[in-house]
């Protein structure tokens, strides 16, 4: 039979174009394996459908996205779209295409809460899209709940329950920021701080100046882009802020380790969710993506494997290129993919996160190397104050 | 605010000026002397934060080795592209804004070539210089306080060579009426090129400072190039003390704006400054030198 | 016509002859420019009747082109006033003088180097709310008074010193002005031509009632153009009168004229 | 260079100028020949075949109708603009196609039209700059001569030339073409907006400088006053050489005596 | 100095071009065609886009080009005119047909703001940079007050055009509906060209070209600098506000990197510069080019960004009146050969 056209739009040039390029192995990769045979099929028999993969750049802008999109559903003739890739604010403009071209849509990493928000609001407008990851107040939750546990171990003194925000300009730093204030407000925390900073900035000093003199018992970091969490981790050694730091997402980052040296001992970060130094199957797959790419695999290359995998196997469930058909078949989802188990909430289209479902560990370095430490049940070292 | 915690913001912004000064003086010499706009400026700080690495991490070479190598690498290749590329231009009908135009379009070049050679991926640097300076309640590491004094050392010998050589009069003669200039015996033609050469110098020396802080990378000379604009700008006419004052004085109101409001209006109250700068003092806080 | 020159002290004001009721075109009033240290002007003042024809004489650097800006509306001067046709235009840009009727020749000409020879007459025409096609043919008896027809659709960028020169004075004349302010306009025109821009002068001077102010190096050039002069030395006004008194005033000839090399006097 | 000054209140010069060196001239080593010379501004043509020879020691004048093409004549023989066609020997060498750097440096200045300083230099540095070939020392000592030449500048040397007088700038031309001690000094318009004494003065000096042994080609509206001070002169019409013979030649040419000296109309 | 090429290029003719009237005639007769003969949607969208951004080009253009005002923050305007218009439907519930009009106005008011400082300034690097400066603070602002533009994440939920009938037929704008977008777009396309054009062809022309070359000169013969110059410049910034305006309710999400980021800012100038500064035509020409080269560059991936710096880089070098410059050598020459 022939190929079935889907089609993948991630920033493939721009500052967030090395993400982009993992998103496309990731994506690329799970569309080979299937057509070589080591598809994940949910039926055993019978001729099985495979598939045609066209990844388009996004530039980081919706505009663009939405020029790619429509360029993929006319030309290509694309059945499915696994877009955005990354961005949110990208996926904000696709979704919209979704009703527009009765083109069933996954993304990918985005995670901003806005997303389901916009689906639950409209759910008959927005029935073939699907948010391929947890929303960020799951980060929130993880964040709330281990400082719980933490205070509740003594590794953190709650203090005067002061709380500080470092945060990148982005809609993903704000929504992040957001939740875990809401959170921690109701257990009677307060804001001391919140300083946002244009994606990128790598000069922390008179934030930090700032932060010293608010005395912040929590200090919360979230970026995505790598060299400010490094600067950032180092410029608070450098000046000794007072109180414990908590970072989000950028550690996970391959260039994170390397260039953070010595400051970043005892960092405390979530979440780890793709570690092939301790995860076996994570290991394979890094060996799977080092084989086909010559680059080691990044949490980007598992999360786009997985979500283009929940695609194509739903097209296969659906047995048609029917868009409804598609859609149910995603909505049924319940699959354990290298990263964890997917599952969509039926209520807002997004994948479930935490507990059972998609896990958000925390994660320390320790002697220069990545240990969960929380939940304890997954725990590989105990956590170090 | 507590004593130690003003001390503490001056001196960030301070430093943070000086970075300004340091990228703004380099274009402010180029504009003063030639009166071209370089919007490549940034990129030349990027090649030669690659190069550092590239010396440093790569070939092994000792960091003043490879620094030196750097700085002596980008101007020429700074030189290069002023003969090649803006050297054409000069003296055609509109040329100041066909410079503009064609640095614009040299700089998205520059960016998108580095990133198909060496990847998108932010790159680390060691510091060249470790430890903290701690004075009572006030610490500030000596990477930064060695940007403060590298940053006033290439800019006064830059200044000297300015305002109190020859090779200083026939920039500047150049800049005004090359033809005539070319009519008394000035190679106008290589003096452009000097010009160019010696600010690609400047700039490569603020990023060799800066690589270890802000990690190399592709777009590492944008967010510099706007604000070492407005230094441009706020400093008076090309004027190269001028640019060096509003350098500090940015970096200084910066780091306060950051203490007494949140950080994402820190920009908008900098450029606000700008423009109602230019309101009030059409031709900037200090007047060039040119008058 | 009556055309005369009636400079002022700047505290005793020389009576109009007796008379003549001619208006007062131009009243500078106690005018003073100074350039930071450096005082151009010196407490000028100067009421110059409607058709009246002054030369402006005084070495270089004697403030002859300060006090067309200041006339003109290019310079604000430190002290003083000058009102034109009634009204005090102390204030008033340079395009709302040239509304009013004054208009002026640069020194250092500024063509229009964008556009052609016609055009640059076409600025001055339709800036005086000509519509755009009377200007087009309108241009042409301008341009024909300098003597540039032949050059008349060619780029003003393409024109020699003498040809600019010509192109101020067509461009200045397309304003129509009351008052017409002429800074060394022959500067550069070749000799064979001059006779016939003075002769152009002269003759819209006397048909329009045009009133001249002309700073000129060249005296035979000046004697055929203004009847009264006034005498300007580092910014002072030093005397004024009739042309030939102030040409024959010994201070003139010591500080301007030195030895008389000119033409007429090598040739006689 | 003291000495100049001194010399100059002195001397008498316009008889001497036409009379005894106009016959000598005749036979001077030729200094700067320009031969055949056809020049383009994009496509249209303004020089046709011109030639023209300045002797050592001579003082040629070039005398037109505006927009004949006098001041490019001057540039091409500096160097300011490559001709399409024909030579330019300066010495014996070949510079046709030598940029104008190389010509300060060959014994050749220049007076540009329109004054050209540089506006927002000093009248200092203006004039410095002329003398940017010399040896410091020695442009420091041509400079205190230069200066004597043009007291009235002196008030003026620190401020932006930019904003000078139209007179004080062409002043300011002429001295900062006397920096290089020139053996040929090129003069375009040198006297444009210039007061009648100081036109004098100029004259003076122009021959001041060519008795010590200077070239001088130039160009200014005023025939009679140059075909005096000149040994030689050219006439041009449209871009061609339409006449040319010694100084008194071209002075006594009735052509000239019509249309130049405007002795038909008198 | 300008060498003697330049400056018989430059006159009023050189700046319309010969015959703009015909040429934006025929240019919009071809237009009009192009739906008749393409159907397939996408090229639909990537004109619309051209039309959009042609508009855009030639507001900018008026004081860019033909007033010689160097202002680098015309992008300011376009995400201004586009937010306005987009914010007044969306909280007001105003009509976008109307709202359109409201988005032009405010993006005028903005221009008559920031022109009034820059009046005082008359050297050109001061007004490129102060420009940028204002186009910073405005992306900056529209980012910041993420209550009322949801910042980066992205102003969604613009309405469309709503529908006109024509006759039967309905004919519907927006993402996703090519067809009459493009007809919208072209409709506004032509009624802005055309306006310019008589606008330039007289006085208006003449008087900004002037001040181009000399304000000084200008002045003295009565040209009042102030009005003028605040006049283009809000001509100018409405034009491209109205632009702005169009763009927000076809592609129907805004955000502020995608409206004044430094990339709009770059293609824009890339469009103009490419088609040729100061010409009527040129920057419809270098939208043209440049939208089509983007879609066709588009196979290079990442030598994209490469390419497109690269082909500034060689317009300013090698074809500096762009290609409005090379229509006029190639009319010259055959003028040239024409015996006449
Ligand atoms: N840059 C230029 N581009 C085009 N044509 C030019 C240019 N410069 C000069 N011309 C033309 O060349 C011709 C000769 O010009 P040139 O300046 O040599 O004249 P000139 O004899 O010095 O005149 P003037 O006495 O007015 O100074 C003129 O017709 C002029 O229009
Ligand atoms: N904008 C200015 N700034 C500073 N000084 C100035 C300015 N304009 C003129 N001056 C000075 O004022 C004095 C008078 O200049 P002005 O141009 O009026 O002289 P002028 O009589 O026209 O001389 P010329 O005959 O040489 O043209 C000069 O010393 C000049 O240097
Ligand atoms: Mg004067
Ligand atoms: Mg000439």
């Amino acid at each position: 039979a022939d190929d079935i056209p889907i089609g993948g739009i991630a920033p493939l040039t721009g500052p967030a174009a090395n993400s982009g390029e993992a998103l496309r192995q990731g994506m690329e990769l799970a569309v080979k394996e299937w057509n070589e045979g080591k598809g994940d099929y949910a039926k055993a028999e019978g001729p099985h459908p495979t598939f045609k993969l066209t990844v388009e750049d996004n530039n980081s802008k919706p505009e663009v996205g939405v020029s790619a999109a429509q360029r993929m559903v006319t030309r290509n003739g694309i059945k499915l779209l696994i877009g955005d890739a990354l961005h949110s604010h990208v996926t904000m403009a696709l979704m919209e295409l979704a009703p527009q071209f009765n083109l069933p849509i996954i993304s990918a990493e985005p995670v901003s809460t806005l997303i389901a928000d916009k689906v639950k609001s409209d759910p008959e407008k927005y029935a073939l899209y699907w948010k391929g990851n947890y929303n960020s107040s799951a980060y929130g939750e993880t964040v709330h709940d281990f400082v719980k546990y933490a205070i509740d171990k003594g590794l953190i003194a709650e203090g005067g329950k002061k709380l500080a925000f470092v945060i990148e300009d982005t809609d993903y730093g704000h929504s992040n920021a957001d939740t875990i204030t809401q959170l921690f407000e109701a257990d009677g925390w307060t804001v001391a701080a919140s300083e946002a900073v244009p994606a990128g900035s790598t000069d922390f000093y008179p934030q930090l100046t700032k932060l010293k003199g608010v005395a912040p018992d929590l200090t919360v970091s979230v970026f995505t882009a790598v060299n400010s969490g490094v600067s950032l981790v180092k410029q608070m050694s450098e000046q000794a802020l007072p109180g414990r730091h908590m970072a989000i997402y950028y550690p996970t980052k391959p260039e994170f380790m390397a260039q953070v040296g010595p400051a970043g001992e005892g960092l405390v970060w979530t979440s780890l969710q793709f570690a092939p130094e301790v995860v076996p199957a994570h290991k394979a797959f890094d060996e799977r993506v080092q084989a086909a790419y010559g680059n080691p695999a990044t949490y980007s290359h598992a999360h786009a494997y997985c979500v283009t995998e929940i695609g194509m196997r739903a097209i296969e469930t659906a047995g048609s290129t029917d868009p409804r058909a598609i859609s149910e078949a995603i909505g049924a989802t319940d699959y354990n993919c290298l990263i964890g188990r997917f599952k969509f909430d039926p209520a807002n289209h997004t994948v479930l996160g935490g507990g059972e479902y998609l896990p958000l560990p925390v994660a320390q370095i320790q002697n220069g190397k990545n240990q969960l430490i929380w939940p304890e049940a997954n725990a590989t070292a105990p956590a170090v104050k | 605010m507590t004593g130690a915690m003003l001390i503490e913001t001056l001196l960030n912004g301070l430093i943070t000026g000086s970075i300004y000064a340091l990228v703004g003086s380099g274009i402010a010499l180029i504009y003063g002397t030639t009166r071209v706009l370089n919007f490549a400026h940034g990129e030349a700080m990027m090649i030669a934060a690659y190069l550092v690495l590239i010396g440093s991490t790569a070939l092994g070479l000792p960091p003043v080795v490879a620094a030196l190598g750097a700085i002596v690498l980008t101007m020429a290749a700074a030189a290069l592209m002023q003969r090649v590329i803006i050297a054409p231009i000069m003296g055609r009908d509109d040329w100041a804004f066909r410079i503009i135009a064609v640095t614009i379009g040299l700089s998205i070049f520059l960016q998108s070539a580095a990133q198909l050679i060496w990847g998108e991926s932010f790159q680390g640097m060691p510091y060249f210089f470790e430890g903290v300076l701690v004075i009572g309640p006030v610490r500030m590491p000596w990477q930064r306080i060695a940007i403060l004094v590298v940053a006033g050392l290439a800019l006064g010998l830059s200044a000297w060579l300015l305002y109190r050589t020859r090779l200083g009069q026939m920039i500047r003669a150049t800049a005004q009426d090359a033809e005539a200039a070319q009519a008394f015996g000035i190679p106008a033609g290589r003096v452009h090129t000097m010009v160019f050469a010696m600010s690609a110098g400047l700039a490569a020396v603020g990023a060799i400072m800066l690589a270890p802080l802000m990690s190399v990378n592709p777009w590492m000379g944008v967010p510099y190039l706007l604000k070492a604009f407005a230094v441009v700008i706020l400093g008076g006419l090309g004027s190269f003390g001028g640019a060096v004052l509003a350098g500090l004085l940015l970096g200084v109101v910066e780091s306060f704006a950051v203490a007494f409001t949140a950080s994402e209006w820190r920009d908008v109250i900098s450029f606000g400054l700008l423009i109602a700068v230019i309101w009030v003092r059409p031709y900037g806080l200090f007047r060039g030198r040119e008058g | 016509m009556q055309r005369c020159v009636q400079p002022l002290q700047s505290t005793t004001r020389i009576a109009k002859r007796a008379g003549d009721d001619v208006a007062d075109l131009l009243n500078l009033s106690n005018v003073t420019v100074r350039f930071g240290g450096l005082t151009a002007l010196k407490d000028i003042s100067l009421a110059l009747p409607q058709g009246s024809a002054l030369g402006l004489l005084g070495p270089n650097g004697a403030g002859k082109t300060t006090l067309f800006n200041v006339i003109a509306g290019a310079v604000r001067p430190t002290e003083g006033r000058v009102v034109f046709d009634g009204r005090d235009i102390t204030a008033a840009s340079s395009s709302a003088r040239s509304g009013g009727g004054i208009a002026r020749t640069f020194q250092i000409t500024q063509p229009f180097t964008s556009l052609t020879v016609r055009e640059n007459v076409m600025v001055a025409l339709t800036a005086a709310g000509m519509a755009m096609r009377g200007a087009f043919s309108a241009a042409v008896e301008y341009v024909g008074f300098v003597g540039l027809r032949a050059k008349i659709d060619e780029s003003a960028a393409s024109l020699s010193t003498g040809q600019r020169k010509r192109l101020e004075l067509a461009r200045a004349l397309a304003t129509r002005p009351k008052l017409l302010l002429l800074d060394e306009v022959t500067g550069g025109v070749d000799r064979p031509s001059i006779p016939g821009l003075v002769e152009t002068i002269r003759q819209l001077h006397a048909e329009r009632d045009l009133t001249l102010v002309v700073v000129e190096h060249h005296m035979d050039f000046l004697k055929a153009l203004v009847d009264r002069a006034m005498f300007l030395d580092r910014g002072a006004h030093v005397l004024s009168g009739s042309f030939a008194e102030v040409a024959a005033d010994p201070r003139v000839r010591d500080i301007y004229l030195g030895d008389p090399l000119e033409l007429e006097a090598a040739d006689a | 260079m003291s000495s100049r000054a001194a010399l100059l209140r002195s001397r008498p010069i316009l008889g001497y100028a036409t009379s005894t060196w106009a016959i000598r001239s005749s036979w001077r080593l030729p200094m700067l020949e320009m031969d055949g010379i056809d020049v383009r501004y994009g496509a249209t043509q303004v020089l046709w075949d011109v030639s023209l020879r300045v002797g050592a020691g001579e003082v040629v004048a070039v005398m037109g109708p505006n927009g004949s093409g006098k001041s490019t004549v001057l540039k091409v023989a500096m160097g300011l603009k490559t001709p399409s066609a024909g030579r330019v020997v300066f010495e014996g060498a070949d510079l046709t196609r030598a940029p104008a750097t190389a010509r300060p440096g060959a014994g050749m200045s220049i007076v540009l039209e329109r004054r050209r300083l540089f506006p927002r230099m000093s009248l200092r540095e203006n004039i410095e700059i002329g003398g940017f070939v010399l040896p410091r020392a020695e442009a420091r000592a041509q400079m205190e001569g230069v200066l004597a030449l043009f007291p009235e500048l002196v008030p003026h040397l620190e401020a932006s030339a930019g904003r000078l007088s139209g007179g004080q700038q062409q002043m300011a031309a002429i001295a900062r073409g006397l920096m290089a001690k020139p053996r040929l000094l090129l003069m375009d318009e040198p006297l444009l907006g210039l007061s009648p004494a100081l036109q004098t003065r100029a004259f003076q000096l122009m021959a001041d400088i060519n008795a010590r042994g200077v070239a001088i080609l130039f160009n200014e509206q005023n025939a009679a006053l140059s075909f005096r001070l000149s040994h030689r002169g050219y006439l041009l019409e449209s871009g061609r050489v339409v006449l040319t013979g010694s100084g008194t030649d071209m002075l006594n040419h009735p052509e000239i005596r019509r249309v130049y000296l405007g002795e038909a109309a008198a | 100095m300008a060498s003697s090429a330049d400056a018989r290029a430059r006159t009023m003719t050189e700046m319309l071009g010969r015959r703009p009237g015909l040429t934006l005639l025929a240019m919009l007769a071809l237009l009009a065609a192009l739906p008749v003969i393409v159907h397939d949607p996408y090229p639909l969208h990537i004109m619309t886009l051209f039309l959009l951004f042609a508009i855009f080009a030639s507001g900018w253009n008026l004081t860019l080009g033909i007033l010689g005002l160097k202002t680098l923050g015309h992008h300011a305007f376009f995400a201004i005119g586009a937010y306005a218009s987009a914010m007044l439907s969306f909280y007001a519930g105003i009509s976008p047909w109307l709202t359109i009009w409201a988005g032009a106005a405010t993006a005028m008011l903005a221009g008559l703001l920031i022109g009034i400082p820059i009046l005082r300034i008359r050297s050109m690097p001061h007004v490129a940079i102060v420009t940028l400066a204002f186009a910073e603070i405005v992306r900056l602002v529209l980012a910041n007050l993420k209550d009322w533009t949801r910042g980066e994440l992205g102003f969604w939920g613009i309405e469309a055009m709503p529908s006109l009938h024509l006759g039967g037929t309905e004919l519907a704008f927006g993402t996703g509906k090519p067809l009459g977008s493009y007809l919208l777009a072209l409709v506004f396309f032509a009624l802005v060209h055309v306006g310019l054009l008589a606008l330039l062809r007289g006085r208006v022309g003449l008087t900004l070209v002037a001040m181009r070359d000399s304000e000084t000169a200008a002045e003295s013969l009565g040209v009042d600098l102030t009005r003028w110059k605040l006049g283009a410049f809000a001509l100018s910034a409405a034009i491209v506000g109205f632009s702005g305006a169009l763009y927000a309710h076809y592609v129907q999400i805004l955000t502020p990197t995608s409206t004044v980021g430094p990339e709009m800012l770059v293609s824009l100038l890339a469009m103009i510069i490419v088609g040729g500064v100061g010409r009527f035509l040129g920057p419809v020409l270098g939208a043209a080019l440049l939208t089509v080269l983007g879609e066709v560059l588009r196979e290079f991936g990442d030598y994209r960004m490469l390419l497109y710096g690269g082909i500034v880089v060689l317009f300013v070098l090698a074809a500096p009146r762009g290609i409005a410059g090379w229509l006029d050598a190639i009319s010259l020459w055959r003028a040239d050969r024409k015996p006449s």
